[in-house]
């Protein structure tokens, strides 16, 4: 019972340890990433390479006055951002970090929350995320903050469907939903050095996959829920302090999430990176440690592909952005699952 | 067991983002100007309520993403079943029949214009 | 046993705030949120699949179309102050009183037989190939349920602009009149 | 597990009493998805008792249903809305214009 509790409370930590982490090391990347293809310095100052920048600013956070303005409705102006950063912090739960392994004279799953419908229910985690900010628009008693709200709630939920259609195609091609068997089937090669990734069984649905987490974790293109342009700040306009950055850190938590769920799905998890099952043959022991910095690797690949993707394109107007969504992307997802239920259907004859 | 896990790792995240909304009140700096605690509204004296009646399309959105989601949703237990039932050909006609069903309802709704925004 | 308790003191307490309480933005999210402990109660009961469905369906999508309507409809510019007909509520509590009275004596009266645990398939294979064999048919028609939803929302909906129109052909034929 | 009996009933009767009182119409359904939270436990709970799989499939179009209820009962109350800018069931005497 003790070493159960033990080993619920080692995982916890380090599940949460990670992504936090990660987080100032990423928004530091995002800044100089930025700062790289506008051909200018960025934060260089604290630290090497201003790496400690993130850090300064966390503390700034903390020691600034926190504004609660008069006309807000108080306790969800003050629920609405923890809500946020546990819903953006739920999915993680349901992701392995390496395959199951033996230690200590029993197996060990690396995810906290361990069961076989985990997929279904990181999804569904992550589908709560539009209350936080829901509740934040409301909560602040302003039209931008309103206005705000309820446009990242449409779009997040319209991309939804088409997210969830490429869903359903990959659950249907692996016939399966346990975490760790989709991701033994993406291990392997095809022809000795294509890796057996979903992204290659299925583009159309990698492509409708990865548009809905931008659309999800309203990231540029798809930020209208924040386009200063037109609505100033959006949901988070009446927030100040560590309230703000709740927000911010619940954005990008939700990113982490999504993206390893991506990854789970069409670039093979935790499996190995090609070139590591060489290290992996000398020494076996340490498999586990190699599962977790290709994830971590693959992760890292996203995050960057976020950042370049926001500094490359210009943000959506929103009628064209809602038009994408019902009328190219969910068309295009029902019929990607059409013909592989068809192909798989007509193959197996 | 693994609820056990859930409820430890659901409260750890909320003790978290409880403890960093409680540092930053405890620490942070304490002033009472009344100008900062007003509405924002771009500088200018704020017009009317928030809470006034928005655009219908996006009630409709929502409406919309529920149903076409319960669809969705129900055709996870179909992918799943697929593999392992024995007769594939009924299978799939329900799959068949089922879409063509969603399908109507899906061009029902493009051709409404119920989701075009612009006027 | 313990969890069992808690869950259903959790539940409780959510359900009374949805009836109870006097804003209806709180009712819903009470709503929701007594939507999230009946899904944690489905999966302690170990009904995973149904727990995953309720927390997608249930809980992410039709609460958040409650809270939609909720700010779209400008609930603060009605009067709060609405006399409260105590002869109603005092008729609907006691009709609630006598129903759950009733309940609880059927279920006391059967608490033996309707606490064993009967179940040994619990497994999700088993649950789809009920729901593709014995229940394929209900299941398709469910589809066209929700096409019926579908098309009736969006009519009603929308339904002013027709209204409009009717006006137009109406006045369009007087003025031929 | 008894105690979830209870609570389903519970549940279930608390609905038919906010249903009842409740005065707008939103509240109304509020109450009606907590009746079908009620049913949907007392079905698995039915299931798990007398081992018949039939019950949880009565869950999953429980659901189904509830979903096209709560879709047409907002759009009532939206169409409503926009033509008497009310949602109490006490300013809605008549059903015809």
């Amino acid at each position: 019972m003790l070493e159960a509790m033990i080993e619920i409370l080692l995982k916890t930590v380090v599940i949460l340890a990670l992504p936090l982490g990660a987080l100032p090391l990423i928004i530091h990347v995002e800044r100089r990433g930025a700062a790289f293809m506008q051909r200018r310095l960025g934060p260089n100052r604290v630290g090497p390479f201003g790496i400690l920048q993130p850090l300064a600013d966390v503390a700034k956070f903390m020691f600034k006055e926190e504004v609660h303005p008069t006309h807000v409705r108080p306790f969800f102006y003050t629920a609405a951002p923890m809500i946020a950063l546990v819903v953006a912090i739920l999915p993680l739960a349901c992701i392995p970090v390496a395959a199951p392994f033996e230690a200590f004279g029993r197996t060990i799953f690396p995810e906290v929350f361990r069961s076989d419908m985990g997929i279904f229910f990181a999804f569904a985690a992550s589908a709560l995320g539009s209350y936080g900010i829901l509740l934040a628009g409301w909560a602040s008693n302003n039209k931008y903050s309103m206005l705000g709200a309820l446009r990242a709630c449409a779009q997040m939920v319209s991309y939804e469907l088409s997210l969830s259609t490429s869903v359903v195609a990959m659950i249907f091609l692996y016939g399966t939903n346990d975490i760790h068997v989709m991701i033994a089937a993406q291990t392997g090669y095809w022809f000795g050095f294509l890796p057996k990734w979903g992204v290659f069984l299925q583009p159309v649905a990698a492509m409708l996959f990865l548009v809905g987490i931008f659309a999800e974790s309203n990231r540029l293109p798809f930020d209208l829920a924040e386009g200063e342009s037109e609505i100033v700040a959006g949901y988070h306009l009446e927030y100040s302090s560590m309230k703000f950055a709740l927000f911010f850190m619940a954005e990008y938590i939700h990113m982490i999430a999504l993206s390893a769920l991506f990854i789970i799905m069409f670039f093979g998890g935790y499996s190995l990176l090609p070139g590591m099952e060489l290290i992996v043959e000398r020494a076996p022991i340490l498999l586990a440690v190699l599962q977790v910095t290709s994830l971590i690797i693959k992760i890292g690949c996203m995050i960057w592909f976020f950042v370049w993707v926001r500094w490359t394109l210009p943000r959506f107007r929103y009628d064209k952005l809602m038009d994408l969504g019902w009328e190219r992307l969910l068309p295009l997802g029902i019929a990607n699952l059409i013909v592989t239920v068809l192909i798989v259907y007509f193959r197996n004859q | 067991m693994e609820f056990a896990s859930f409820i430890v790792f659901f409260i750890i995240a909320c003790t978290l983002s409880a403890v960093l909304l409680g540092i930053s009140s405890l620490l942070g700096q304490k002033r009472k100007i009344v100008r900062e605690m007003d509405i924002y509204e771009s500088g200018v004296n704020p017009v009317g309520s928030a809470t006034r009646q928005y655009d219908i399309k996006f009630y409709l959105t929502a409406i919309l993403f529920l149903l076409f989601d319960v669809e969705i949703v129900f055709l996870l237990p179909w992918a799943l079943a697929y593999k392992e039932s024995s007769n594939h050909d009924f299978m799939l006609a329900g799959f068949i029949f089922f879409m063509v069903i969603m399908l109507v309802g899906y061009i029902f709704v493009i051709n409404s214009k119920a989701l075009k925004w612009e006027k | 046993m313990a969890a069992d308790i808690f869950l259903t003191i959790l539940t409780v307490v959510f359900a009374l705030m949805v009836v109870f309480s006097k804003k209806t933005v709180v009712s819903a999210f009470a709503l929701l949120m007594t939507l999230l402990s009946l899904a944690m109660i489905f999966f302690q009961l170990g009904t995973v699949f149904l727990s995953a469905v309720q927390v997608l369906i249930n809980a992410g999508a039709i609460a958040i179309l409650f809270v939609f309507v909720m700010m779209l409809i400008n609930l603060e510019q009605f009067p709060n102050n609405r006399e409260k007909s105590k002869v109603k509520l005092v008729i609907s509590t006691f009709t609630m009183l006598v129903v759950l009275g009733v309940f609880a004596l059927v279920i006391n009266n059967n608490i033996e037989t309707l606490s064993v645990v009967n179940l040994t398939d619990n497994s999700m294979k088993a649950l789809f190939d009920k729901l593709f064999n014995a229940y394929f048919l209900p299941f398709e028609m469910a589809t066209v349920l929700l096409l019926a939803a579908i098309v009736a929302c969006i009519v009603i909906t929308t339904h002013e602009k027709h209204e409009n129109e009717e006006e137009l052909q109406i006045l369009k034929t007087e003025e031929k009149l | 597990m008894s105690i979830y009996y209870y609570l389903a009933a519970f549940l279930f009767c608390l609905g038919l009493l906010g249903t009842i009182f409740k005065k707008d119409l939103i509240s109304m359904l509020l109450c009606l998805e907590l009746m079908m939270g009620g049913v949907a436990l007392l079905f698995i709970l039915f299931s798990k008792s007398t081992g018949f799989l039939d019950a949880q499939l009565m869950v999953i179009f429980t659901m189904i249903i509830s979903a096209c209820e709560v879709a047409i009962g907002l759009s009532l109350i939206i169409a409503l809305y926009r033509k008497k800018q009310t949602i109490y069931t006490d300013d809605i005497k008549i059903i015809t214009e």
